[in-house]
Order: structure tokens, then C-alpha cells, then sequence
């Protein structure tokens, strides 16, 4: 069984294995032990709330309970740019108009931007290759949903998370060079890797700072502003099923965009429930499904309620009338037993059943 | 033997005649009759004003060929730029960026549309006919207008500039506008230019143009190549006023990126080289032959009646007079022991 | 009764005398024939969809059936800024750090902006003192959710209204007089004016353009910035319990908040439900009530479905099982009969039952 | 009897005496005998060096005077300001709003954070003793350094500023650092400037400092007051500077608002001024009583030997030699038959 928890100490020397395994697109997770390993400690010290709310970061890893090996890796932080400035490019309208000669010209400017400092971030996803294949991703993903659902006291009103900007097959971003490249005067590879470690105060030195418009751009810089990397379009459709939304922030290099949203108005803070573990109280079969039955056995994701030890996995058996009847091997996985409180999310959204 | 004095009605004929001639730019002579008569009338009323501070006056010289009573140019000077609202221009910035991390050093140019050339005293409509481009008299024409801003200072500014037409493509294109105001305009330049009549002290502007810096590495190169460039017609009039001691370089046309030139009045040969000198009648026009003679610009010393004319004589800076024949002395209407501004060409 | 119905040619002789009784604070609803006359016939027009959707203005009239007096108005304007540019001031954040002597700043900006051109916008709400009593504020103000809800084909994804801003008792406004005097150099009053009249040339001429750091204005005028004027907070809470949020962006004079959502989030698009008229078809009464069954009875906004003559009505017969037992008087207000569909939506939001 | 010289290292003892006369601004000299050492060194290691363009030279020179050989002034040049980096200022640009709709029109300022200012050459540490304020001693010191320029143009920029310290408080605040630079760096104007050590060409300012124009209603009424303003203590420097020909207005310190006064070369009298001529000895004092004398400054005319002193003269505009007493070619270090460079004081 695959169980998606909170990482432990002990997972380092397993993280670095699968760090090694990680190809170049990934810039959060470098097989470096040093920086692995400092991050392990906040990670440790996030989920034991021995670090302040806003220098959390909470690590969770996917593990594979039949061979203990560890299939996949994902993160919320909780909040960016206290340490460092959080560059984003903000797009904006500015309208220039003209009664007297009767012209009305609607242009996007891009507004270099810290106004995302402090959000909450989710970062840092990735899945073992010989992990993708099923709900395995959706399962990863979708897990720090759930732990904000459980715990959202633990974070700010706003959540973001930064997708990978477009870049065309040989690797090249129009945006950079239609835009970067003038002031940075080197690679885009460079200065990814720059900031990837760290080094961002080259960005105030060198950015420009006035509000730029789009229309000076060429053709394939703008075409791509708030587009994802093909590879990330996936990762992007399953943000948005569960409310995120691009609201106009891009990356400052490669123009990907920003998803963001609202803590209250996650689906997982609005459609997950409590339940007790074990049979229903009230098994009323006339009435007592969800208002629209499902055709099928809807998978459903299931965590504890524990912040020190969260663990999740997704089970097949949906809560009835506050109750779920988890199998012995789920409430192993889950460290629970009867009677103990659960959260339940289905996996997939659905669309309003009443309009 | 030529003279450069103030328009006058008589001379709407001539006047109409150069401008039927294609000039590129907009800071040209108007090109109907009854624009033209206005901009005499206009020159007429501001030479004959009682001025105390630089305002909405303008002057109009021409450049008259004695022999023939032909007008061979005309040259302006309007006292105040955009006197009825803002002269608009775009700043040429430089920003210095400097990275300490990273080792880099390197300068970006940026566009700021500025009014800081508001109220400066603007040259404009400087044109010579084919036969005296390049000549004395060209020079004379062009710096005949200092010469009476040295002369009534208070009807100008102590700064000046001079918008010279831009760079256009074989359709009578600008590659700049394409890159700029094209984008806020929604249209040709040469459309835009008859909207805007050439002006560059309109509202619209403000509500069209962009209110940011344009930075330049993001303009197409042909815009970039077309910043600050003349248009080829115009080379005299740049030769003319870098000599001068105009600089270009700061400031450029927000429409079709045509350098404007400027110089505070202390930068600029007329002013510092302006010599006032009591003219008399020389006796012998050769009796000065020990050294070789300076040819000077020299006009008449009072306001209401300025001329200017071409004279070689001996260098006067150590002089108190300049003795000039009675020929030269009767062109600019003056008398033995009249005030004149000299100036070496 | 009180129905909220689409506007009517006819109407305007009674739109024209309760203009008369309306205060200074209602800029768009002057006691002017020809202004009022223009601006109805523009509403006919969007009723009948016959000028573009961003050209519409849908006002809405609350008629007292009893005596056929108008009781209030509101409106909905199809995009806003498409003829004359859309101002309002951005709040911004830049962060200015310096690592090398450990300085980290916040600081708070106002860009000017129109970045919500061709928005949606909620406006033109006005109630007749008379009729200020029990929930007619909430049925005429939520009654545009409702129409939303149930033509949101006609509109932007994006909704917006404008909040008047703080004002001291004597009228002085802290924000204006800490910026836009400085640029304006006039009273407020006048300011206000000449935007009411639609002349706002004057603010691309002289508002200044540059971003502002909100630390630069006297501290009366950054406490104000998104603060509504005092008469004004009712209005704001219903429009935040539908789905509306304060999302940094203010008006350039007063620096009152523009609220804003998505019309998919409204709480009218998931929440409202169609309903047959009539009797409830399964009067199964163990389980056929919403889950958590209300203490007493809870009121209902009731419109019917037709655009041209659209009408609302706030009734106490929730819908059961998909089906509504609107009373004799209710359907006649709503100009429908048994079997036809209208659209429900309880009048207060309640807290997500799940949590 | 006075000379300007360049420092040289016996001068470090006077030089600390001289430091620890309590001096407002950062413009003034080091600190600590470390410090003063190194600008020693700096300065006499640039007088010998072999210049192709501007860089990092830094010249120093002192005001000796002759009878007991103290030190009673110093003087420094930058040949190109924030060679290491960016040169900040805040420029004062001047935005006119009009508006045709309601008939208005004024103009705003805005302070624009700009390193425009980046290669100028430099002038700094100007002091003179208490005794010495006021004489022409203190200008001839003021204008040595541009004496030199005109001497050596190659080792300077054409352009030239000074940053003069600005207005404090009875607490050593400053207003304007106070609704400015505070709210950016949150500490106090003295803990800024000790942090950043006095320079205007560090990265933590491009990092901390307002990306935007400030504009200036804004702002508090006692910061616009000290715009521009200089500290008492800089009123002869100001004096003299405005009297060469440098401007202020354009330019504003970052940290504390005080003025800093640019000029182009073309615009200064030491350069419009300066006249060379071959030095000869004066066979007798009173020969030339004829006119009145006129008071000159002097420098030799090599840029390796430079040294200048003030010498009362007949006019020497229309001459090609300057009779000096034999005291004086002693004191230039110069002898008969050699090129000086002469300007009136």
C-alpha cells in the first residue's frame, strides 16, 4: 500500500536516493546531502511546531509500506519571501485613451512584484518513475490538501504554487530571451541555477524596475506569459480542480505561472469531512447515501487527524452518515483505530450537483 | 551680398513658394497660405511686442539674396516651447547596472516621455535653398536667431533646443513610431502626425503615450538604429548647431525618434563669443590687410531693428569698434557709431 | 409584496421622483429626465438583448405591489471602462532587503491601474427610507446574484462593486486630502463631481503615475485605505456573505474598497437550485430536508427564469425534493404558474455544514 | 604667502590634525590616521601614474602656507565618481500637469533615485582653516583641483559635480533621511551612514532605496525644506562653486537631501577662463602700475609638477607672457620661459 505522511529523520538517506533519481527540471530537490539535510531538520521541526508557523515547511513523503522504499516527495511551506524577496512579474491593464481623436488602446503591462510575500506555498512535488501510473499522482498531490483542510490554523488566507514556464523542445524560453536576457546578459540556465541556490539579490541589481508593456515583447514572449511547461500541464489541471486558480502572476524568468487561491475556498476545506472509523451508525439505505449516489466505488482520500505523525492513503470505502468502515491494513496504515476521527475527501472534484 | 531680417508681409509669396517644396519632419514651415500669413502676422506682432517674459512669441527671419531681392531661407525662434501646455520629448536615460554577486557591469538606455523642455526657447523651419547649402549664409541664417536671443534675452529662455526630423523608410514610414507610438496610437505615423498637427504639446499625448520607460534593448533594432538619427535632410542644420555647441544625445522626438539638440545659452559660441562693438565706416577697405581677416557674423544692436549680414575684418577682440564699409552699414540700417553684435563665423 | 422585477420604459416617472428623495451619496442615480432617460432605455435594450452584453445595464426595480410604488433600484452594468478608462488604485507589496547588513523592509504600494476594465459591476443601489425594514435591504441587493446565477452566460467571469470610502463626520475624506489635493489641487466634492458626470480626462493628466510606497502619505490617510464609509458597512457584509472579497484594489480619491469574485464562486452558482412550482413530488419528510434541517422557517429568494421579464420574490416555502408550493399571490408576482421552473436560493449563507 | 600642492606623505600628521575638527557631511576627510594614510598614498600614487581614461585616481591637494609651512586647507578631485560601482543621486525632475478639461496647470516635483551621475569627476573634502574662510586663499584651493583638470583633461570626466552636506537637526538628524531613506533602511541618519560607510555607490542601495520617483508634496514640510539645503558649514564652498559656474537644483544627495552642485567643463570659469601663457620674470614690481592689477591664480603648467598661488598681474588677454616675481616661479617650481595656466580669481 502506498501511504503519503509527514517525513521522519530516519527518511534522509532514502531521500537522497531518490533525489539521485531526480532529473534537471526539479530545482528544490539536488542530491546534496548538506541541504538535504537542513531541510529534513525544518521539516522535522515543522510538523513537531517547535519552529514559528511562517518558517515551517512541511515535507511529506510517499512511501511503498510493502517495500518500505519511498516512491514520491511533496511540500508546503509555510510562507515564502520572509528571507528573501519572492519576485513574481504581476500582469496588469493600463488603458490609454483618447476621446478627442477617438482611440481606446487596452494594454497588459507586467508589474515586477513582491506582493506574494508571505503566502503559503505548495512545492516541491515529485514521483518516482516507476510510481506513475494510476491515481499515484493525484494521491501525492492532493494529500497536502487534505492536511491544510486538517489543519488550517497552520496557515495564511493565501496559497500559491509556481508552475514551470513554457519552454520549447531545445529548451529555450522565448520569455527569457525576449525579456531577461537584455539585463541578466547570460543563460537561462544559469540563472535558474542561481536562483535555485539561493542567490537572488542579482534580481533587484539587474531587473528593470518600471512597469513594462506586453506589446514590447516580441510575438513569442507574449505568446507564452502565464503558460506552463508541457510536462507540467498535468500537475497544473490538478491544482485547478481543486481551486486554484491563475489569478496574473508569472515567474520573472520564464513567464510559468502562478496558481493561487484562497484557504477557505479550497475544495478540500469545503467538501472534506470528519468521519469515525468503523461501520455506520445508521445503515438506512433509502437515503442515507450522499445526495447524487455515485455509479461506481468513487475513490476517496483518508488521513488521520494527527499533525506530529499525518498519514494518508486512498481508500475505496466512502463515509456513510459520519461513519467509514476502513479495512484493518487501512487503519494500520493510518495508525488509527475504531472509533477514532478521520478526514475524508473524495479524490475527484465534481461540479455543482444542483444547478 | 545677403541679409537675414525679420519677415515681413511682402514676402508670403516667396515664403509660400519654399514651402511647396517636400520637406521631411514636422518642424517645417506650414504648407497653406493662410497658416503661412499667420505665422508672418504672428512674427510681425512678436518683433513689435513690448516682451518681459518669454511667452507665446515667435519670430520668422528669412534670408534675402540683396542681388536679386529673392528669398533664399528661413529660420525660426518660437520664445517658449509648448506654451500652451507641455512640450513633451522622451529623455534618453541611462541606468548603470551593477551586480556584485555576479560581476556584472553594464548601462541600459530608457525612454522617459519628459517635459523638461517646456518653456525652453525652440529653433525651428531652418531652411536654405539648394544653391546656399553649406555656405556662409546658411551659417548665418541659423545663428542670425541667437544672435537675437543675445540681443533681447529677456524674450527667451537661458536654454534652447532644436527638434531635427527623424529617420523614415522608403513608405514614408518610422521605424521608431512602428516600435512605440504605433502600439498607443493604433495608426501610421504619418497619419498621426496629421492628427496631432505636428504638435507636441497636446493632451492626447499624455493620454496616449506610455507613462513608463520604454526600456531600449526591448525596441526592434531598426527603432533602436532610427533613436537620435537625422533624417538626411536635415545634416546641415545639425552640422550647423553642433558646431554651434548644441548637444544631442539627451533628448529625442517622441514620435519618430528624431534627436532634439539643446544647450544652455553659456554652452553655445553666440553667446560666449558675442562681442558688442561700435560700428564705423571704414575708410579703405584694404588699409587692414597686415593681418588676415576674420569673417564675423554681425547684426545691428537693438531689437526692433535686426539684421544680420556676412563682414571679413580684422579680429576684433581687442578693439572697441569695427570698422565696416558704408555698404554693410546701410544693409543693417544703421549709422556710424551704432551698436553691432559680432560673432566669428 | 415586494417583487424586485426588471426595469420598464414606464418607469421612469417613478424612477425620476424617488432620484428626487435620494441624498448626495448616490453619484449615478442624479434627478436628471434626460440622464435617467438614457440610461433606461439602455436597460430596456439589455433586457431585451438587443445591444452587445458589454454595452448592457440591468436595473432592477423593487415595486411595492400593493400600492404599484417603486420601493428601491440596483443595477447590473454589463463591463465597465470599455468607453472611458476604468481608474483605481492597486495595493502592492515590494520588499527591499539587503543581506549584507540584514535589513528586510515591507512596504506597501498603490499602483494606478484599470486592471478591472471590462469587469462586471454590481452599482446603483438605493433603497427608499420608507422601506428600510427587515430583510428588503438583503432582497434587493441579492437579488442580483440570483439573476447571475441564473443567466451567467451574460456576464465576465469576473464581478466587481465599488464601496464608498471613509469619510470624518464633516465630509473630509484623510486619503484624498494626504494624496490627490496634492495633485488635484481641488475640493473632493468637485472631484467627485466631475467623475459623476463622466469627465475623467483630468485624471490621466494629473494623477501621478509613478507606483507610490503607501508609507510616504500621513498616516490618517494609509489607515483609511480600504476602509468604507460608516453608512456604507451594511452593504459591504452582504456583499462579502455572497461570495464578494476585498482583493487590494481602491478607489483613486477615497481609497474605498472594490470588492470582487468570481461569478463561479458566488455563493448564487453553487448554492441557488431550480425548482419546479408546485407541490414537493416525494413528501418522504424522514429524509427528503436538506441534511441539517433548520430550526425554523428559512427565507427564500424566489425569481422565475424569464430574461426580458425577470422578477423576484423573498418567500418562507423552501423547495423540497426539487419541487416549490409557491402560494397563489407568490406565482403571480413571479408571473408563473405550476410546472414552471423558477430558481431558489435560501436569503442567508450559511457555514459549510461539513466541518 | 600660499601654495596649493599635491599632499604628500610628511602631511600625514597635519592632515589628522585637521580630521578631527568636527565636519558635518561624508564628504570630508577621513577619520583615522589608517584612513588619511591610504588617500595619501592614493592621491600621490595617481599624480604619477600614466592616464589613458578617468578611473579610480583620487587627487588630493593642500593649501600650505608658505610662512610656517602648516597645513591650512585640503581639497580632493575623483576623476570618475563610483568608479567601483554606481555613483546614486536623486535628480529633481520637474513633471507639468496640465489639464485642458479644467483649465489647470502646475508643475510637481519628483525625486528620481538615478546613477547618472555615475563618471563624473568628483570634487570632495574641500576645508580650510577658520582663519582662511572667506580669502582668496580658500578659492584659489577650491579652484586648483579644476586648474589641474584643465591642465590634465584626459585624467578627468567633462563633467563635474559636489555633493555638500545637507541640513541636520540640533540631533544630528536629518528631516529628510527621516521621511525618506528611514522608512527603507529603519535606523537613524548616523547609523546609515556609519552602516554604509559614507559611500553612494553600494549594492544595499539599489537593494533598499525607492525604485520609484518620491514626489515631493508628499512629503513632510520640514524634509522639502531641506531639499537642496545646504549644512552651514558648507556655505563658502557653496559660494565659491556657484561662482565657477556649477548649478545646483538637478541633484539631490540620497541620504540627506543636500544639494549637489554639476557642471559641464563648458560652463566653468576655470575652463572658459583659463588662459596659457609663458611665465617670465618681473624686472621690477611697479613697472606695470599703469593699470590696475588683476588678481590671477596660477598654476605651473605640467600635470607631474602641479602647484598654484595667487599673483596680482596686469590683464593678460591681450598678452602671450605673465612677468611673475622670481618668489613666485620659485614657489611653482617653474622657471623662466615656462608655460603657467592663468585664471582671473
Amino acid at each position: 500500500m502506498l501511504v503519503v505522511r509527514a517525513i521522519q529523520a530516519d527518511d534522509l538517506d532514502a531521500l537522497y536516493v531518490m533525489a539521485t533519481q531526480v532529473g534537471s527540471g526539479m530545482t528544490t530537490l539536488k542530491p546534496d546531502m548538506k541541504m538535504m539535510g537542513d531541510r529534513l531538520d525544518i521539516a522535522v521541526a515543522s510538523f513537531a511546531e517547535t519552529i514559528a508557523p511562517e518558517k515551517r515547511d512541511y515535507m511529506f513523503v510517499m512511501e511503498d509500506t510493502d517495500t518500505g522504499r519511498l516512491a514520491g516527495v511533496c511540500a508546503i511551506k509555510g510562507a515564502v519571501g520572509l528571507n528573501e524577496p519572492f519576485y513574481n512579474y504581476r500582469i496588469g491593464t493600463l488603458v490609454h485613451s483618447s476621446r478627442e481623436i477617438d482611440v481606446f488602446t487596452r494594454m497588459e503591462t507586467l508589474y515586477l512584484s513582491n506582493d506574494l510575500t508571505g503566502s503559503t506555498e505548495l512545492c516541491s512535488l515529485f514521483l518516482h518513475p516507476d510510481y506513475r501510473t494510476g491515481n499515484n499522482g493525484k494521491l501525492l498531490s492532493k494529500s497536502r490538501f487534505l492536511f491544510i483542510a486538517q489543519f488550517p490554523h497552520l496557515f495564511t488566507e493565501k496559497l500559491i504554487a509556481e508552475m514551470r514556464g513554457y519552454q520549447e523542445e531545445n529548451g529555450r524560453s522565448p520569455f527569457y530571451e525576449g525579456l531577461g536576457r537584455h539585463f541578466f546578459k547570460m543563460d537561462f540556465d544559469h540563472v535558474d541555477a542561481l536562483t535555485a541556490v539561493g542567490k537572488k539579490s542579482f534580481i533587484a541589481e539587474l531587473m528593470p524596475r518600471q512597469p513594462l508593456y506586453v506589446a514590447y515583447l516580441p510575438d513569442d514572449a507574449q505568446e507564452v506569459i502565464g503558460k506552463v511547461h508541457t510536462s507540467t500541464a498535468p500537475a497544473r489541471r490538478l491544482l485547478e480542480q481543486e481551486g486554484l486558480y491563475f489569478e496574473g502572476y508569472v515567474d520573472i524568468f520564464d513567464a510559468g505561472p502562478v496558481l493561487q487561491a484562497r484557504v477557505s475556498e479550497l475544495r478540500a476545506m469545503r467538501d472534506s469531512v470528519l468521519a469515525q472509523v468503523g461501520a455506520a451508525a445508521v445503515p438506512d439505505a433509502a437515503c442515507a447515501t450522499l445526495p447524487e449516489p455515485e455509479p461506481g466505488p468513487e475513490p476517496v482520500l483518508v488521513s488521520n487527524t494527527a499533525l506530529h505523525d499525518f498519514r494518508m492513503i486512498l481508500s475505496q470505502t466512502a463515509p456513510v452518515n459520519g461513519a467509514v468502515a476502513l479495512s484493518a491494513a487501512e487503519q494500520d496504515a493510518l495508525r488509527c483505530a475504531d472509533g477514532d476521527a478521520v478526514r475524508t475527501l473524495s479524490l475527484n472534484s465534481r461540479k455543482y450537483p444542483h444547478v | 551680398m545677403y541679409v537675414v531680417r525679420p519677415v515681413e508681409l511682402a514676402d508670403i509669396d516667396a515664403l509660400e513658394a519654399l514651402a511647396a517644396v517636400p520637406m521631411p519632419g514636422v518642424h517645417t514651415l506650414p504648407k497653406t497660405r493662410e497658416k503661412i500669413l499667420a505665422m508672418i502676422e504672428g512674427s510681425i506682432a512678436s518683433f513689435a511686442a513690448q516682451v518681459d517674459i518669454a511667452s507665446e512669441e515667435s519670430y520668422l527671419l528669412v534670408l534675402e539674396n540683396l542681388t536679386d531681392h529673392s528669398i533664399a531661407g528661413t529660420a525660426a525662434i518660437f520664445a517658449a516651447a509648448g506654451s500652451n501646455g507641455t512640450y513633451f520629448s522622451f529623455r534618453n536615460d541611462v541606468i548603470q547596472q551593477v551586480s556584485r554577486d555576479l560581476n556584472i557591469s553594464h548601462s541600459v538606455h530608457a525612454l522617459t516621455l519628459c517635459s523638461e523642455l517646456t518653456g525652453y526657447s525652440q529653433l525651428s523651419s531652418f531652411y536654405v535653398g539648394e544653391r546656399e547649402q553649406g555656405s556662409a549664409e546658411a551659417a548665418l541664417l541659423s545663428r542670425a536667431r541667437l544672435m537675437f536671443a543675445v540681443l533681447a534675452p529677456h524674450r527667451f529662455s537661458d536654454r534652447f533646443f532644436v527638434p531635427l526630423a527623424g529617420v523614415t523608410d522608403t513608405n514614408s514610414g518610422s521605424p521608431f513610431w512602428d516600435a512605440l507610438g504605433r502600439k498607443f496610437f493604433q495608426m501610421d505615423f504619418l497619419d498621426a502626425e496629421r492628427v496631432i498637427g505636428g504638435a507636441r504639446n497636446r493632451t492626447l499625448i499624455v493620454e496616449l503615450m506610455p507613462h513608463y520607460p520604454v526600456y531600449v534593448p526591448l525596441l526592434p533594432g531598426d527603432a533602436q538604429a532610427a533613436m537620435g538619427q537625422i533624417h538626411p535632410s536635415g545634416e546641415l542644420a545639425f552640422n550647423l548647431l553642433t558646431a554651434e555647441g548644441f548637444e544631442a544625445d539627451d533628448y529625442i522626438d517622441i514620435f519618430d525618434g528624431g534627436p532634439i539638440l539643446q544647450a544652455h545659452k553659456n554652452s553655445l559660441r553666440t553667446f560666449t563669443g558675442a562681442l558688442q562693438r561700435r560700428a564705423t565706416v571704414a575708410l579703405d577697405a584694404r588699409d587692414r590687410g597686415r593681418e588676415p581677416p576674420v569673417r564675423y557674423a554681425i547684426s545691428s544692436g537693438t531689437e526692433h531693428n535686426f539684421r544680420a549680414v556676412i563682414a571679413d575684418c580684422a579680429a576684433l577682440e581687442a578693439q572697441v569698434t569695427v570698422a565696416l564699409p558704408a555698404e554693410v552699414l546701410g544693409t543693417l540700417n544703421i549709422a556710424d557709431g551704432d551698436t553691432v553684435i559680432c560673432v566669428r563665423l
